[in-house]
């Protein structure tokens, strides 16, 4: 049981880490999601006790109820981030009108090429157009390809 | 005695969510599969939940009870959601010989269905 | 094109909406309040409390959520719920005892009414519920309302452009791939 | 006997459940993929139920009730998602 | 009133379903958090006028039958199904078919078309009110009309539901509603 | 008085939720509550200074089972640390000007996840005030709400998000293998059990905080985060969030782990060197100030963990001592480094000459107390490394100040309130130089509360 | 400190404190009146001075409280010999420089335009320059003296690069901080290793414990190692020139009171400890003697001012290491005397170069000439001072050079015969320094410039006069500064004799051969030129400026292999960790640590259910499309929850449950707010087959990583299960049944709290970055 919890988590972590690999952002949330899985699965496997339900009265050896406790509150935490993560992926969508690292990554790259010529620190005003402007030339972009 | 019927009413269940899910995977067109998938599958946990008061006792019963409620509540509404959004997007029926009343022409002539 | 009378004719989704509305609620109650002694928790009660909640909002539109003071002030609740428990927590410190002391104090007796006991950590799990509830409703909440931004700004870009053909991005309903 | 057969329906509805999982990345239509989740929630409720009567336990089949009550609303979600490209 | 207080029961009963005690204090509590919610969702689950107490008698008299009904319907569409499934019976002709309205309002139909979409081998597909029909998917839609007859049956079960005019109804919905 | 500080942060963090924060009165409120829980947290060391460490058993139930408060002098120096750097933070965005309603609650918020994780004494409930303070941190990460901060801020949780699963694997290890969750119970059991898992879950947790922290090679997200976000953030990020890396690295290498510290310490000392001699000479070309600094902070946690390889006493209070000088010298820098005015280019010159290890600024005693321990483990090459990164971080404050400096003309913009509060951060550092007596004791003391393992 | 201390003024503290008041107070009254802050800083600089003075007919006196007990640092001031003399010329030259500059300096900004009120920094500075001096001369903690040793380096910096508008001032500036400031990191190292190898940062105890052990050699050399570089000693001397951006005043106080004076100072107090190894004098000799000769011979090619005054100053420093290197009672002396002979000197020359720029506008050699005639004070004043530092007799100068020629000598013929060729090229650049500017034709007429910029020269070359006829102060204080350096009692002798000791011969030698060159000059300048091209071809200061490149090449080098894309970010992540863990396994002993398990019949659904989650995730790695990966998603979390029933957590199936579900809504919710064009071109786009691969082979590496932590921890379960009985036994004491949900809300409720926090955070944060989101 032991290596196959060990394989079973290692897997998940895998999966996980291969979507957070990708291209995609959306993807990326779920690799955090499937990691957060995988932790998760680990936390409830690293009980000391396995055995029936831990609610009183017992007659026969419960499960570790502490890992129960761990779990839950795991669990709902990485909820909340991917959550938040989402909400992100939303706002990094709104702002780049894109999904994809690719894109993003080449605007970032754009940034700090202008920061080494322009050397100026704090400045990134030059982006500084508002979102909704920005989305809506995008469109515009879109409907003509 | 209660323990075999139980097996019983277990194994029938069973296989009724296996026809079921046989009915999704073989029929040809989302609205027949909705007919096969959904209520195959409720009735075999319905069945289920209640045959499980016949071995269970208190606390189980009500549950099983309350499953079984829900179940029947909930899962015409999902069939009912996903076969009028499929409508709405007008997705074909490709069984030949369909009927289609609806006056937005469903039907598709192509004779994809074979059982 | 059936479109057109989407929301007035999902009639039966609606009726079973308003059915589901307090058993939805009972039910979170009820697992919320036998928590302490069964299986169920304030955060589990609050999920499910909010998904009974939503379901108004996806029977009935985005609107609906608004016009419910139970789900449009449900983010408020958050911080209420958020303050209940903090409140539950840190009251033992007026009297020099540690947060979160259990009152009555342990293998005291209780007082409990059916499965509701009266001591502080189901008072917690109250808070608990709150936050969770308010956080479901209010992040779905979010979304609903971008989702109608979003519109009202298609809306007005298109006027801006003299209503020409909408763009593809606008375009709501889409041939699947 | 008795164990048998809650092994042999256990594994035969992890099995229903597998190839529901299958026909949500398989099916043509997006619409049978949801159907397929629903599918699949309903797999899930009966094999909770059948565990806890068999471990004679009632403590999940409140997660049978909660799921049957909230998977529809996810199904819904998503049927709406996918006809409307919107939730509300 | 009856209606609202069988509402108001069966939420009590679910809590103590849910808590699997039907001692009366779990009861007492129920009822009590049941009116609560009922209270504070008073705009949406209670209608308005209060519909007549003769509903829940007709509601009390007539659900064996609808039982039955229901029953007859699930064996039956169970059993067709089955066989089409395991290809022992041949797909014979599914499709829509529209059935009559013969209620306008949504709470009438609402039931009807649950009833329908219960049974296997059938489900609501959409409401045209414009044209007064309901399209509902038949797994055997080789004779129309006889659909058509089938769901008359749980009209007639249902004729009250016509009368009552519920709060979440739109203005023009309410004035289709004859007892409003 | 122990849940005090937490008290006041959380209740004023709730209240400021409801707020508009970006109102001046709500503004001086939440600077407010920083400052009475700054206040509050500073009493707090006072009785910890008497006492050694508090206690208080959450709930009353005896230990193990409930959740155990342990405030120890490490616990308060951090505590007190990052609300400094908190309060200094947002006490700039007030008097700049707010830009986002719940700036200030997500400000009050990390400073209870931070206070909290200095105070608890469970390793579970660590990584819950962890996620409240790297969930704010995400937040406001995309403070400023340009398309490169929500950029930024994606970059910011992924890398984090992989470091808290990372470190939560590391608990569940350590759980399942001593059989505890609290921390002293934990540290008796460690010794006890097999080497192999106790190895890799000092691993695990070792790359979790390493990976805050944004030591070489986990560092690939720095840069891009720390000029990314408003100069604010920037300062909260390395100043105070990154503290939860050496604390963590301090509280679990040093305490839970001393022994899988001993053994990787070489391991950990060329991580160090890597990592300051990386991050020095990536410093040295970058031309804003912003990217001067990230890499300034890859080289400077370097630092921390070298101290913390050397270990002893001597070590840890080095550790100690240069993350309280490295958040000091990175708030000050980040808050500064983005005004204009004379005074401003003072109080920038006070942090690049404390970064540089230039006395009487603070960082002196920094580099100090590095040179002290390796001279005292008679590792001359830590020495000479220690040497080079401080010629290293010489050339790039000094190359950056001069660049800065010949921006004679630009005129005196910046708010007179944010120029005095980057002059007061300035007299901090240098009296942090001068009068580094309550600083080197206090660190001395934590450093001494810590076991000392020698390998046979 | 009891009463009576506090009645009866420390002398050391008092001039520490008074030096140290008067930069704040010029700051505070510059901030306050700016038009005012010249005559403060006059006024505060008098102040110090004289107090230096009376601290001439006090006691020694030592101020000691503790500083930072934790680690033995002591705030020790000794107040003695070596200390009176660098305090004296420190705010004595400090003085007549700030008269001097309180002229100099508004000139100095009207000419480049700046507004007046920037006085303030320079006296600010300038002061605190002094200000540091007097604390460093009077430092007897290694750790103190560091402290005001890089106090001066930060002043330097600040006051050369003064004019902030000039590229070539903030350059200059840079390079001074980094060789003076870096080489003073050394200083701090030695300080370190004494501190451990002595148990003490005390320098009295230091000297009186030191033992000539290879640490404490290294220490004394790490010490001289910094001071020679503040002292711009070959191979480090290059910043010295360069420093003369600073305007006038500053190279003034800079070459003869403060900076390059601290290098020789640290000398003269650590020597000692320097004077325990004979190595490290040879080295003195061998690096004196070269900057002797390269300044020298450097000066001699200059053609600007203050350049011919700066690689003087290198030069002339060499002969005090070389004195230093020489040892002795005649070589310890005989360098302490230089510095103050020189010091005298070398502020006056500079403030004529300044006063001479400032009247004609001119800093080239080859364009002055004749001035005598329109500026005689100066020219008499200047002339004096060049008088003393060609060693002409009646000069204090003289004896300096008396000093060197003995000591040279006393060593042996090869050394008094360098002695004689450096002193013959100081004697050949100064005096073509002062004929060429003063005598001859002239070139240029210069304007009137104001008295405070001639009177401090006249009043220094007077002094220079002065000290060459009444020996008898400097006498004394260099007999006291020097007992303190030699560490015994050192008499000096000096005064005129017309014989032909050695000294007397070397010292007539020197002025032939200068003489000799100074009119041989067009035969070696080109040899001369040549050398100085080919010392900037090959030299130190060719190496900083190609290493600075260098460096900067390099970092731009590896900034173009910094990771710039988040994949590959996550990627620097797991490989790391997947190699850290890999060597944790394979360094630990392995046998026994890994457990296979043992599997029970009951596992047989919990097995099958895990299978199936892990065909779920699969799929979620392969679907294409975001509604397929919303939907597998769930089936993931679904198939969890079942995962975690057959664990027997039945509260956390229901959590699972819910969570997955409200999950999925928000999942969906968010992807309805992005068009589908959007999502469908971004996926679209698939990744070239070998990104897919190296994906692929990092998550294997990734779950590699994450199979040896969780195997290894779980083949090694905790022997003590007491914390889960607690838990049991507790929970009904809690009033409780269910065990977990009691630690939640209870036993672990606080973790319960900071659960619900980060929810409501993160409800904060969607409701912000949702841009119509809102609380109500
Ligand atoms: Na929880
Ligand atoms: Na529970």
């Amino acid at each position: 049981m032991t290596i196959l919890f060990s394989l079973a988590i290692a897997f998940l972590f895998a999966t996980g880490a291969y979507l957070m690999l990708k291209r995609d952002l959306i993807r990326l949330i779920a690799g955090m999601v499937l990691i957060g899985n995988a932790a998760n699965l680990f936390i409830m496997a690293s009980g000391l006790r396995r055995g029936v339900t831990p609610i009183l009265p017992l007659d026969q050896r419960a499960a570790d109820p502490l890992v129960q406790a761990m779990v839950l509150t795991a669990i709902v935490i990485s909820f909340a981030v991917g959550a938040l993560g989402l909400a992100l992926v939303y706002r990094v969508y709104v702002s780049h009108y894109s999904v994809d690292l690719s894109r993003i990554s080449a605007a970032e790259e754009q940034q700090s090429e202008q920061e080494e010529s322009a050397g100026s620190g704090f400045d990134d005003e030059a982006e500084d157009d508002t979102d909704g402007e920005r989305q809506r030339d995008a469109e515009d972009e879109v409907v003509t390809v | 005695m209660k323990a075999y019927l139980y097996d019983a009413a277990l194994i029938l269940s069973v296989a009724v969510m296996t026809l079921g899910v046989i009915g999704i995977w073989r029929m040809p067109d989302i609205y027949t599969k909705l007919h096969a998938a959904s209520k195959a599958v409720f009735l075999g946990v319905v069945v289920l939940a209640l045959s499980s008061t016949v071995i269970a006792e208190g606390a189980m019963v009500y549950r099983a009870v309350l499953v079984s409620a829900i179940v029947v509540i909930t899962t015409p509404l999902s069939s009912h959601v996903i076969g009028r959004a499929a409508y709405l997007m007008q997705e074909r029926m490709e069984t030949p010989g369909a009927v289609d009343e609806s006056g937005s022409n469903l039907k598709d002539e192509r004779p994809t269905w074979r059982l | 094109m059936p479109m057109a009378n989407y929301r007035r004719n999902a009639g039966m989704l609606q009726s079973a909406a308003r059915i589901l509305l307090v058993p939805s609620f009972v039910i979170a109650l009820a697992v919320m309040f036998k928590g302490y002694g069964d299986v169920g928790d304030g955060f589990s009660a609050g999920v499910i409390a909010a998904l009974g909640a939503l379901l108004q909002g996806l029977a009935f539109g985005a609107e609906e959520l608004d016009r419910i003071p139970v789900i449009r002030y449900a983010s408020i609740g958050t911080f209420v719920g958020l303050t209940i428990a903090l409140g539950t927590a840190f009251f033992p410190l007026l009297t020099g005892d540690p947060i979160l002391l259990h009152w009555p104090r342990a293998g005291e007796d209780v007082v409990h009414f059916g499965v509701l006991e009266f001591i502080t950590p189901v008072l917690f799990d109250v808070g608990v519920f709150l936050v969770v509830y308010g956080f479901c409703v209010g992040a779905v909440h979010a979304i609903a309302r971008e989702q109608e931004r979003q519109v009202r700004d298609r809306e007005r870009a298109r006027k801006a452009r003299g209503a020409e053909r909408p763009t593809l991005a606008e375009e709501p309903l889409e041939v699947a791939e | 006997m008795h164990e048998i057969v809650y092994y042999a329906a256990m594994i035969w509805m992890i099995g229903l459940f597998c190839v529901c999982v299958v026909m949500i990345v398989r099916a043509k239509s997006s619409l049978v993929r949801v159907l397929a989740l629903d599918t699949l929630t309903l797999v899930l409720v009966a094999l909770l139920v059948v565990y806890s009567t068999t471990t004679k336990t009632s403590y999940y089949l409140d997660s049978a009730v909660v799921l049957a009550l909230i998977s529809f609303i996810s199904v819904i979600a998503a049927a709406r998602y996918h006809a409307e490209r919107r939730l509300f | 009133m009856i209606l609202l207080i069988g509402l108001l029961l069966g939420s009590t009963a679910v809590f103590a379903m849910m808590v699997a005690s039907f001692s009366w204090q779990n009861l007492v509590l129920g009822f009590a958090i049941a009116s609560a919610l009922t209270w504070m969702f008073r705009k949406q689950v209670i209608p308005k006028p209060l519909p007549p107490n003769d509903l829940a008698a007709h509601l009390v008299i007539y659900s064996p039958k609808l039982a039955w009904y229901l029953f007859v319907d699930i064996m039956k569409g169970t059993w067709i199904m089955i066989l089409t499934t395991l290809g022992l019976r041949p797909l014979n002709k599914p499709g829509i078919v529209r059935i009559p309205l013969h209620t306008h309002s949504p709470f009438g139909v609402g039931p009807v078309g649950y009833f329908i979409t219960l049974s296997p081998g059938s489900f609501m597909v959409d409401i045209d009110w414009d044209e007064g029909v309901m399209l509902v998917h038949v797994i055997d839609a080789s004779d129309p009309d006889q659909v058509r007859k089938d769901a008359e049956k749980y009209y007639k079960l249902w004729e009250y539901g016509r009368h009552v005019p519920l709060p979440w109804m739109s203005p023009e919905d309410k004035e289709r509603t004859p007892d409003a | 008085m122990i849940a005090l500080p937490l008290m006041i942060l959380w209740f004023g963090g709730v209240v400021m939720a409801l707020l508009d924060g970006t109102r001046k009165p709500s503004g001086w409120l939440a600077v407010g509550i920083l400052a009475a829980g700054f206040v509050a947290t500073a009493a707090l060391g006072v009785e910890v200074y008497d006492k050694t460490s508090v206690e208080m058993a959450v709930g009353g139930w005896p230990q193990g089972v409930g959740i155990t408060l342990r405030v120890d002098t490490l616990s308060i120096i951090f505590a007190l640390l990052s609300q400094g750097v908190l309060l200094a933070s947002l006490i700039y965005e007030v008097v700049n000007g707010v830009g986002a309603r719940i700036y200030p609650a997500l400000v009050i918020f990390m400073g209870v996840g931070l206070t909290g994780l200095f105070f608890t004494g469970d390793a579970f409930n660590f990584y819950v005030f962890f996620e409240i303070s790297m969930i704010s941190a995400y937040v406001l990460a995309s403070y400023g709400e340009t398309p490169r901060q929500f950029r930024t801020a994606f970059i910011f949780v992924v890398v984090n998000l992989l470091g808290s699963v990372l470190f939560l694997i590391g608990i569940a290890a350590i759980y399942h293998t001593t059989g505890f969750l609290d921390m002293v119970r934990i540290r008796e059991q460690m010794p006890l059990i097999d080497e192999n898992p106790a190895i890799l879950s000092a691993t695990i947790i070792f790359v979790a905080f390493c990976t805050k922290l944004g030591l070489f090679p986990f560092h690939f997200w720095l840069p891009a985060v720390y000029t990314g976000t408003r100069p604010s953030v920037a300062a909260i990020l390395s100043g105070a969030l990154a503290n939860i890396g050496s604390y963590g690295l301090i509280r679990f290498g040093a305490d839970i782990f001393p022994r899988e510290l001993r053994e990787a310490s070489e391991v950990l000392l060329w991580l160090g060197a890597i990592s300051i001699i990386y991050g020095g000479v990536q410093a040295v070309a970058r031309h804003a100030t912003s990217e001067v600094l990230a890499y300034s902070a890859i080289g400077q946690v370097g630092y921390i963990l070298i101290a913390l390889a050397l270990g002893g006493p001597a070590g840890y209070a080095a550790a100690v001592l240069y993350t309280v000088i490295n958040s000091a010298n990175k708030t000050l820098l980040f808050l500064s480094g983005s005004l204009r005015g004379w005074l401003v280019g003072a109080a920038f010159a006070v942090g690049a000459f404390s970064v540089a290890g230039v006395p009487p600024a603070g960082g002196f005693f920094g580099k100090l107390a590095l040179f002290r321990v390796g001279v005292d483990e008679h590792r001359p090459w830590i020495v000479a490394l220690v040497f080079l990164g401080g010629a290293l971080s010489f050339v790039y404050m000094f190359q950056l100040y001069r660049r800065r400096t010949a921006e004679v003309g630009t005129p005196d913009t910046s708010p007179v309130g944010a120029q005095v509060l980057v002059v007061v951060l300035a007299l901090v550092v240098l009296a942090l130089g001068v009068f580094p007596e309550p600083l080197l004791g206090m660190t001395q003391r934590a450093a001494d509360a810590l076991p000392v393992v020698k390998l046979p | 400190m009891d009463i009576n201390s506090l009645m009866q003024p420390n002398p050391a503290l008092v001039l520490l404190v008074v030096a140290l008041a008067a930069p704040l107070v010029v700051a505070l009254g510059g901030a306050w009146r700016s038009e005012l802050v010249g005559k403060v800083a006059i006024v505060m600089t008098g102040a110090a001075f004289a107090t230096a003075i009376w601290t001439c007919f006090v006691d020694d006196a030592t101020f000691d409280v503790a500083w930072a007990s934790t680690w033995d640092l002591r705030f020790t001031l000794v107040l003695d010999g070596l200390a009176r003399l660098y305090a004296l010329l420190a705010t004595g030259i400090g003085f007549f420089v700030v008269v001097y500059a309180f002229s100099y300096i508004p000139l100095h900004l009207h000419h480049d335009h700046r507004p007046l009120d920037e006085q303030t920094r320079f006296f600010g500075f300038l002061l605190l320059f002094m200000g540091a001096m007097v604390g460093l001369v009077m430092a007897q903690d290694m750790i103190l003296l560091f402290l005001f040793w890089d106090l001066t380096a930060i002043a330097s910096y600040f006051l050369i690069g003064y004019d902030r508008g000039e590229e070539e001032s903030r350059s200059s500036a840079m390079m001074a901080l980094l060789v003076t400031g870096i080489s003073a990191v050394l200083v701090m190292i030695g300080a370190v290793i004494l501190g451990n190898e002595l148990g003490t940062y005390n320098l009295g105890r230091i000297f009186s414990s030191a033992t000539p052990e290879r640490g404490i050699g290294i220490a004394a050399l790490l010490v001289t190692v910094g001071a020679l570089a503040k002292s711009a000693q070959v191979p480090l001397h290059f910043w010295l020139p360069r420093a003369m951006a600073a305007p006038t005043p500053v190279s003034a106080y800079l070459h003869s009171a403060a900076m390059v004076a601290a290098g020789v100072f640290l000398i003269g107090r650590m020597y000692p400890l320097i004077s325990l190894f004979d190595w490290l004098l040879d080295g003195l000799l061998v690096i004196g003697y070269a900057s002797l000769v390269v300044g020298g011979v450097l000066a001699l090619t200059r053609q600007v001012l203050k350049q011919v005054l700066a690689y003087s100053t290198i030069s002339q420093y060499g002969y005090v290491v070389v004195m230093f290197g020489l040892g002795g009672e005649k070589g310890v002396a005989g360098a302490t005397f230089y510095v103050l002979a020189h010091a005298l000197v070398k502020s006056a020359l500079f403030l004529t170069a300044g006063a001479v720029t400032e009247a004609t506008g001119k800093k080239h050699l080859a364009d002055l000439g004749g001035l005598w005639r329109r500026m005689p004070l100066l020219a008499f004043g200047s002339g004096l001072a060049a008088a003393g530092l060609i060693a002409l007799p009646l000069t204090i100068g003289f004896f300096k050079d008396e000093l060197f020629f003995a000591a040279a000598y006393e060593h042996g013929t090869g050394y008094a015969v360098l002695a004689v060729l450096g002193a013959s090229l100081t004697f050949t650049y100064i005096a073509r320094f002062w004929t060429t500017i003063f005598l001859g034709r002239e070139n240029v007429a210069p304007k009137a410039i104001p008295g405070t910029l001639v009177w401090p020269v006249v009043v220094l070359g007077v002094a220079t006069l002065i000290g060459g006829l009444w020996t008898a102060p400097a006498i004394w204080l260099v007999e006291h500064a020097a007992t303190v350096s030699a560490g015994m009692d050192v008499h000096l002798h000096i005064a005129y004799h017309l014989d032909t000791r050695p000294e007397n011969v070397m010292a007539v030698a020197t002025w032939l051969t200068g003489t000799a060159l100074l009119v041989s000059r067009p035969v070696w300048l080109p040899a001369a030129i040549a050398a100085a091209r080919l010392g900037e071809k090959l030299g130190p200061a060719r190496a900083y400026y190609e290493g600075l490149r260098l460096l900067n090449r390099v970092s731009d080098a590896i900034h173009t292999f910094e990771v710039r894309d988040l994949r590959s970010r996550v990627a620097t992540i797991l490989v790391p960790a997947g190699v850290l863990v890999g060597v944790a396994v394979i360094v630990t002993p392995n046998s026994d640590a890994f457990h296979v398990g043992s599997l029970a019949r009951s596992d047989i659904p919990l097995i099958t259910m895990i299978g199936a989650t892990l065909v779920s995730a699969l799929v979620v790695t392969i679907v294409r499309d975001h509604f397929r990966l919303a939907l597998s998603l769930s089936a993931v979390g679904f198939s969890l929850a079942v995962v975690y029933a057959l664990l027997g957590a039945a509260d956390v199936t229901l959590v699972a449950i819910v969570v997955e579900t409200i999950f999925s809504v928000l999942f969906m919710g968010m992807l309805a707010l992005m068009p589908r064009p959007i999502l469908r071109y971004e996926t679209a786009v698939r990744g070239a087959r070998r990104l897919v691969r190296r994906d692929v082979v990092m998550a294997v590496i990734a779950g590699a990583m994450a199979f040896f932590v969780v195997w290894g921890a779980l083949s090694q379960p905790a022997p003590s299960t007491e914390v889960i009985e607690a838990h049991q036994m507790l929970t009904p004491l809690a009033h409780g049944k269910d065990i977990v949900t009691v630690i939640l809300a209870d036993f672990r409720g606080f973790d319960t709290m900071g659960e619900i926090t980060v929810i409501a955070l993160t409800l904060l944060g969607i409701m912000s970055l949702l841009r119509s989101g809102r609380l109500r």
